[in-house]
């Protein structure tokens, strides 16, 4: 048996529902965050299986858009944590149930 | 400046719902000053000739922005530009909805004016309609009676169902012409040598025959009158029942003169009948409102009957342009029916307010509790049933003289109405204010200085149209 | 004098009735309408010396106002001098100054003198109009102020419903006459193409000889003018058989009836037949003008003869003598009519007066079975009235003789039937005349309080119209026959002369024989016969015929336009039922439950559902996402 | 060792690493298992050839993010997060069921292409084309104004942090003062 690009996708398809599973079902905010990442780096497998099976491997175009993935998740990570933050710090909580302002009673 | 006096009560009642409540009298009263001074001012410079406006509007569809002013139209602006700020005025103390209310009406005081100086049909039709939107929100929401609603919607129904037939016919006609200019149709009609069906022309006369209203199709018009408060009533018998017969000069008169001609017999004899029977259904009519609306029916009929005669031919006549004397009889008539309808229902209003009441039999020597205001009313009255050196007289003695040389017989039958005019507004004068006086009214008060103010221009010009309607007429002349 | 004077006449008391209409005060306003005529009338005697001196075919004088020019036609104004209507001014200023001074004895103590006086001068004003005009419509127009004029006035006293019903009446019956008249100057218009009755081009109404040419309604042009003309006349100067609101409209003030329902505007009838004579002339009318006079003339004698009330009974003789008018100028042309029109307006405006002042005196009472014996307290009343009652029984050698010979001269010329009719009728009048003075004066008094003279200033004008009513008629005959058109027959037949004087002394003496000894008042009078009393059921002719036609027209229109509202419901109902049909069947259950409002409630439900996930419940949010990107995915694949 | 067992022995890695770290109640835990995911990630990065990736990877997920996640959790939350009564939110059983159907709608397509992609092998040239020296040369020359607006994103993101994180705490103290 040999590698072929469906068993990267298939696993990238795994992780990235792993994580979906994880931001819908969890209640805490940074356990979202962090499902979050989990979807960002299945892209990611994604991103360089398919430059490492494509055609036009020497354009590089797979590690490129995963550094900037990787630069855009990192921002949004710092983001999302001090939101996290300005949140817990308004709410006490960071249980996403309880905030539920944006229900109009 | 045409486009300013229309538009300036429309500006007015923008301003009004923005202002302050009890400012929304004066800015009423100033939009309608401004457009009466805007139309003295017209009227002065005003030469017989055709003043026009004309903008490119929609190109692809020839409608352009048209207003203008001549011999057709220059009276009976006069008229809506004088009765708009008297009808403001009397109802300076309206105290219900004010904001409501004189929005309205200044929004109807456009719809007057723009109908009476658009010579292009696609804004002419829309000020036609305007006009009669704020009627019947005015009638349905400040009337007095109790049926006003019933009133209300009967108005516009038949109006509206006019309406409708008269836009069918102009789109009929616009597709056979591509004009939708007044002035125009008539030379484009005979130039491209449109034969323009009769269809046509009954639509369009549908709807002003309604508005005039010519019989069978007045019923709407007396409960109108009754149900509408007064300022309402004067812009609706003093105004806009000229609409019709304006639209009747306008239109049916240069745009269709064969079929005019055609169908002349059928109008002179519908007018015939409307003279008689509105002079017939006043005679028994007790509510002095509904006497007067069924005064209204019969006098805007002679307008008509005028009119028929335009289309009747004057070969071998000794009387020089017997036409144009039943075309400036038409237009004085309007002139002169709406100063003295207007005042008298102002009169039965004022009577209404102070007795409770309209009915021609519950008063009674008047004369002496109240000679001012019998002064008054005798003097509205004798206009109305046409006495000599009075406006009335002036106009149907022109109507007359113009119709009796093409048309003698339906013109000598329609003298009958003259008569019967007589009994029922003698009668009415004699029920009201002759006879013993009637106890529950021994202390009504008489007319106020400022109720004399209001009525002054009107019998002014009431005197002036009768004794020397010479000023008058030079604005109904047409020079080529 | 120039034309343009002319104008003034008119307009002084125009301008005294605009001024008087402002003013409180009744002596002020008497004062000055009185002089506001007295003016006039100095004008009016310069404006008829002047005339005088004009021979009959003279040209006439000329003064044209353009009134309107429409479309290439002129519309005129004007007035014109020539005799008759200088004499018709000149009388109508003089008599009607005396009047006006009268009346301001006559109504001192009433509260609305001023605005009596207005109406008197807006009359004065309208009735010189109408003599004056040279133009047809001014003539019209005037003619109408004047028929305002004696409405206002006779329903002058107005919170008597008698007398406003009476100006009512007066005023409708006068205007189906008009109407007549306006239609007759609408055909004039459309034939002649001018109003004006003479003009300097000659071309005016009168100057047209060609309208016999002419056809309308299928006769002459003439005849149809000169019928509808005398409408006018009939209704106006109260012929038969519109004579019924002439005896009605003695409801107003006396010095009203003198003035107006005697002297001047019921004459206005008479004399626009004059003016207008050679229409009548060419149109061959002037037999039926004669005819209904002396119908008139007889019919009016005869219920006078019936009636107790003073006024009443000059009011029909007033009727009667208009008629004998309208046979002059049928039957002997305008010079004879016109005299007899002249002369009868002194004498009789005296007797009027004379008749106001008899009332007065005995405080308001016009029964003459309550009067009797008023000879001794009013001897100046008396001498008046009994002049007057001379002329109007044409005695001999008083105005009336002179002016009713002539008429009879010429009816017995041209038309003998109508003499014997006229002759009959000045028979009777004599007898009611001399039935009345029986009743009136010799006698003891019957009413309740004592009478008394009235003041001077009632009592001088009647003496003054005492001497004209005696003298006109031998002083003016001459001249008047002769400046007015139309001749009259020189020398009067011997029947003629003797049949005048025996009617009017046998008409006096069967009165004297039949009420000599009677005791008057207690016992039945034997000529007030049952039709002379009930004046022939006109009114209640007219009732029946006439209004219940016009009832019968009202009810008609009335019900049609109940029907026409009846038929406005049932298109309503009619729609309103289709839109029923079409709401129940169509609306309500296809559309409302099935489309409409079962949509509605789906939607409902659906927006239930789908709003239940906005509840801000973040991951919830998430979910919807993702099940969106899971349905769009599968629709990418689905498609694919 | 081939390659097929290292793939699964880190895809294994991975896919627990991944949901330990999603399901653990301790979130501490979880913030381990979740580097342990990413390293497991970056040997598949690495098994790809791709090994500046992998260690940009170990580099920012294994070291920043980590580190930043656990201080967050340690800022704000109870650590064991034990006073929850549960740490499921509401309905996630529809949560997993759509995650389930997410997953089947991405390994359709992908399972359909199967016979496609099947022989498509990766090229050996690409070890030298996928050299670090050639990546920064890539990155360079045409992505240069990407790689500015990037940088302009990672500076506003970091302030925006700074502020977010710090702008509560300022409402907070306003609210202590009043």
């Amino acid at each position: 048996m040999t590698l072929a690009l469906h068993h990267y996708l298939i696993l990238a398809a795994v992780l990235f529902c792993i994580g979906l599973l994880g931001a819908f079902s969890r209640r805490n905010a940074v356990v979202v965050l962090f499902s979050v990442e989990i979807m960002l780096n299945a892209a990611n497998l994604n991103f360089i299986a398919f430059w490492r099976f494509g055609t036009n491997p020497e354009l590089l175009h797979g590690p490129l858009f995963t550094l900037f993935t990787i630069a855009v998740a990192a921002a949004e990570v710092a983001v999302g944590l001090a939101l996290v933050i300005a949140v817990y710090r308004h709410f006490r909580s960071v249980d996403l149930e309880s905030l539920d302002t944006l229900k109009e009673e | 400046m045409i486009t300013a006096l229309t538009l300036a009560p429309l500006v007015a009642a923008i301003l009004i719902l923005a202002m302050p409540t009890q400012r929304a009298r004066a800015v009423a009263m100033a939009g309608a000053l401004v457009s009466f001074a805007l139309t003295a001012w017209l009227l002065l410079q005003f030469d017989g000739k055709l003043t026009e406006v004309k903008v490119s509007w929609i190109e692809d569809l020839g409608i352009d922005y048209h207003v203008g002013l001549d011999g057709t139209n220059a009276l009976v602006l006069l008229l809506a530009a004088l009765l708009a700020p008297i009808a403001v005025w009397i109802s300076w103390g309206h105290s219900d909805r004010p904001k409501t209310y004189f929005a309205l009406l200044s929004l109807q005081f456009t719809g007057l004016f723009g109908t009476f100086t658009a010579l292009n049909f696609f804004h002419w039709f829309i000020y036609w309609e305007l006009a009669l939107v704020p009627a019947f929100f005015l009638i349905k929401l400040f009337g007095k009676s109790e049926d006003r609603h019933k009133a209300a919607i009967n108005f516009v129904l038949f109006t509206v169902l006019g309406s409708v037939a008269m836009l069918l016919g102009f789109i009929f006609l616009y597709q056979a012409t591509d004009s939708f200019n007044f002035i125009k149709l008539p030379g484009v009609i005979e130039e491209k040598n449109v034969e323009v069906s009769s269809l046509i022309f009954v639509a369009i006369l549908a709807g002003l025959w309604v508005k005039v209203p010519l019989a069978p199709l007045h019923i709407w018009q007396a409960p109108v009158y009754a149900a509408a408060p007064t300022p309402v009533v004067i812009l609706l018998t003093g105004v806009m029942s000229k609409m019709g017969v304006y639209g009747l000069l306008r239109l049916i008169v240069p745009i269709f003169p064969d079929q005019l001609s055609q169908h002349a017999d059928m109008l002179l004899g519908f007018a015939l009948l409307t003279i008689l029977w509105g002079a017939f259904l006043a005679l028994r009519q007790t509510d002095l409102k509904k006497l007067l609306a069924f005064s209204s029916l019969n006098h805007v009929a002679y307008c008509v009957l005028g009119i028929g005669a335009l289309g009747v031919a004057t070969t071998g006549l000794k009387i020089e342009g017997a036409h144009e004397l039943a075309r400036q009889g038409v237009i004085l008539q309007m002139f002169a029916h709406g100063l003295s309808a207007a005042g008298l229902f102002y009169l039965v209003g004022l009577l209404e307010q102070r007795a409770g009441h309209r009915n021609r039999d519950g008063f009674g020597g008047l004369c002496s509790v109240t000679p001012r205001f019998a002064a008054m009313f005798y003097i509205l009255t004798f206009c109305s049933l046409g006495l000599p050196f009075l406006a009335g007289f002036a106009a149907e003695f022109l109507i007359f003289s113009g119709s009796f040389a093409v048309a003698p017989k339906v013109t000598a039958m329609a003298t009958l109405g003259l008569l019967a005019t007589a009994v029922f507004l003698m009668t009415m004068l004699q029920r009201v204010f002759t006879g013993p006086v009637n106890e529950q009214h021994q202390s009504m008060p008489d007319l106020t200085r400022n109720e004399i103010l209001i009525l002054t221009p009107i019998l002014i010009l009431v005197f002036w149209a009768g004794i020397y309607p010479k000023t008058w007429l030079a604005f109904s002349q047409t020079m080529p | 004098m120039t034309t343009e004077k002319l104008a003034l006449i008119p307009l002084l008391p125009l301008l005294a009735a605009a001024v008087t209409s402002f003013m409180r005060d009744g002596k002020r306003a008497s004062i000055f309408a009185i002089a506001a005529l007295l003016v006039s009338c100095v004008l009016s005697l310069i404006a008829f010396n002047e005339a005088w001196g004009m021979a009959a075919d003279d040209k006439p004088k000329l003064f044209t106002i353009p009134w309107l020019a429409i479309g290439g036609t002129a519309i005129n104004f004007g007035f014109v001098l020539n005799p008759l209507t200088g004499a018709m001014a000149a009388m109508v200023t003089f008599v009607g100054s005396l009047i006006f001074i009268y009346s301001a004895g006559y109504m001192s103590h009433d509260k609305r003198m001023a605005r009596f006086f207005c109406y008197l001068s807006l009359f004065a004003a309208g009735m010189l109009g109408v003599v004056l005009a040279n133009s047809l419509i001014l003539f019209f127009m005037c003619w109408e102020v004047v028929g305002v004029a004696s409405y206002l006035l006779i329903s002058f006293w107005n919170h008597k419903p008698e007398a406003a019903a009476a100006g009512k009446k007066a005023f409708i019956v006068t205007r189906v006459g008009d109407m007549g008249f306006f239609i007759g100057i609408l055909l004039v218009f459309k034939v002649t193409g001018t109003l004006d009755f003479y003009t300097e081009a000659e071309n005016g109404i009168l100057q047209q000889y060609d309208l016999n040419s002419q056809m309308a309604f299928g006769f002459s042009a003439a005849t149809v003018i000169s019928f509808l003309l005398f409408v006018g006349a009939v209704g106006k100067s109260g012929q038969i058989p519109l004579h019924v609101w002439l005896p009605d409209a003695m409801e107003g003030p006396t010095p009203v009836s003198a003035l107006i329902h005697a002297a001047t505007m019921v004459a206005a009838g008479v004399f626009l037949v004059a003016r207008t004579f050679p229409l009548f002339e060419a149109g061959g009318m002037l037999p039926l003008v004669a005819w209904v006079g002396a119908i008139t003339a007889l019919v009016a004698a005869f219920i006078a003869l019936g009636q107790y009330d003073l006024k009443r009974i000059l009011a029909y003789s007033t009727v009667s003598q208009l008629g004998l008018m309208m046979v002059g100028i049928g039957a002997a042309g305008v010079s004879v009519g016109m005299f007899h029109l002249l002369t009868h307006a002194f004498f009789k405006a005296l007797l009027f007066l004379g008749a106001g002042s008899i009332i007065l005196g005995c405080h308001d009472e016009q029964d003459i079975r309550k009067m009797g014996g008023l000879a001794k307290p009013m001897p100046l009343t008396t001498i008046a009235y009994l002049c007057g009652t001379l002329a109007l029984v044409a005695f001999p050698f008083t105005s009336g003789f002179f002016s009713k010979d002539e008429i009879l001269a010429g009816a017995w010329a041209n038309n003998q039937p109508v003499f014997w009719v006229a002759a009959l009728a000045s028979l009777l009048t004599a007898v009611y005349m001399t039935r009345q003075c029986m009743y009136v004066f010799p006698g003891t008094y019957r009413g309740e309080h004592a009478p008394h003279e009235s003041p001077k200033i009632m009592t001088v004008p009647l003496l003054i119209l005492s001497v004209f009513a005696l003298g006109l008629g031998a002083l003016a005959r001459g001249s008047i026959l002769e400046l007015f058109p139309g001749k009259p027959v020189t020398p009067h037949p011997g029947t003629v002369v003797a049949v005048s004087i025996a009617v009017a002394l046998g008409g006096i003496a069967l009165g004297f024989l039949i009420y000599r000894g009677r005791a008057i008042g207690q016992t039945a009078d034997p000529l007030a016969l049952k039709p002379f009393e009930r004046k022939f059921w006109f009114d209640e002719i007219y009732e029946a015929t006439v209004g219940r036609l016009w009832t019968l027209f009202t009810i008609i229109s009335e019900q049609l336009n109940a029907l026409l509202l009846f038929i406005r419901d049932l298109a309503v109902e009619v729609a309103s039922r289709i839109g029923t049909g079409f709401a129940i069947g169509g609306d309500r259950k296809l559309i409302d439950s099935l489309a409409f409002d079962g949509m509605c409630a789906r939607l409902r439900f659906a927006g239930r559902t789908v709003t239940r996930p906005q509840n801000g419940f973040l991951p919830g949010y998430l979910r919807l996402i993702a099940l969106g990107a899971v349905l769009l995915t599968a629709l990418v694949l689905w498609a694919k | 060792m081939n390659e097929v067992t290292a793939f699964w022995i880190l895809a294994a890695i991975s896919v627990i690493g991944a949901l330990v770290a999603v399901r653990k109640r301790n979130l501490v835990h979880g913030v381990f298992a979740l580097l342990v995911f990413f390293a497991g990630l970056a040997g598949l990065f690495l098994l790809l050839l791709a090994e500046f990736i992998a260690v940009v990877q170990i580099l920012v997920y294994a070291g920043a993010v980590g580190i930043l996640i656990l201080f967050a959790i340690m800022l704000t939350d109870r650590v064991t997060g034990k006073d929850a009564f549960r740490v499921t939110s509401r309905g996630s059983f529809w949560g997993a069921i759509i995650a389930l159907a997410v997953f089947l709608v991405i390994l359709l397509p992908t399972i359909r292409e199967i016979p496609l992609i099947e022989n498509a092998t990766p090229k050996d040239m690409i070890v030298e084309q996928s050299s670090v020296k050639e990546l920064g040369t890539k990155l360079i020359e045409p992505y240069i104004v990407t790689i500015e607006v990037l940088a302009l994103l990672l500076t506003a993101a970091l302030i925006g942090a700074v502020t977010a994180a710090q702008g509560g705490r300022a409402s907070e103290k306003g609210e202590n003062t009043e």
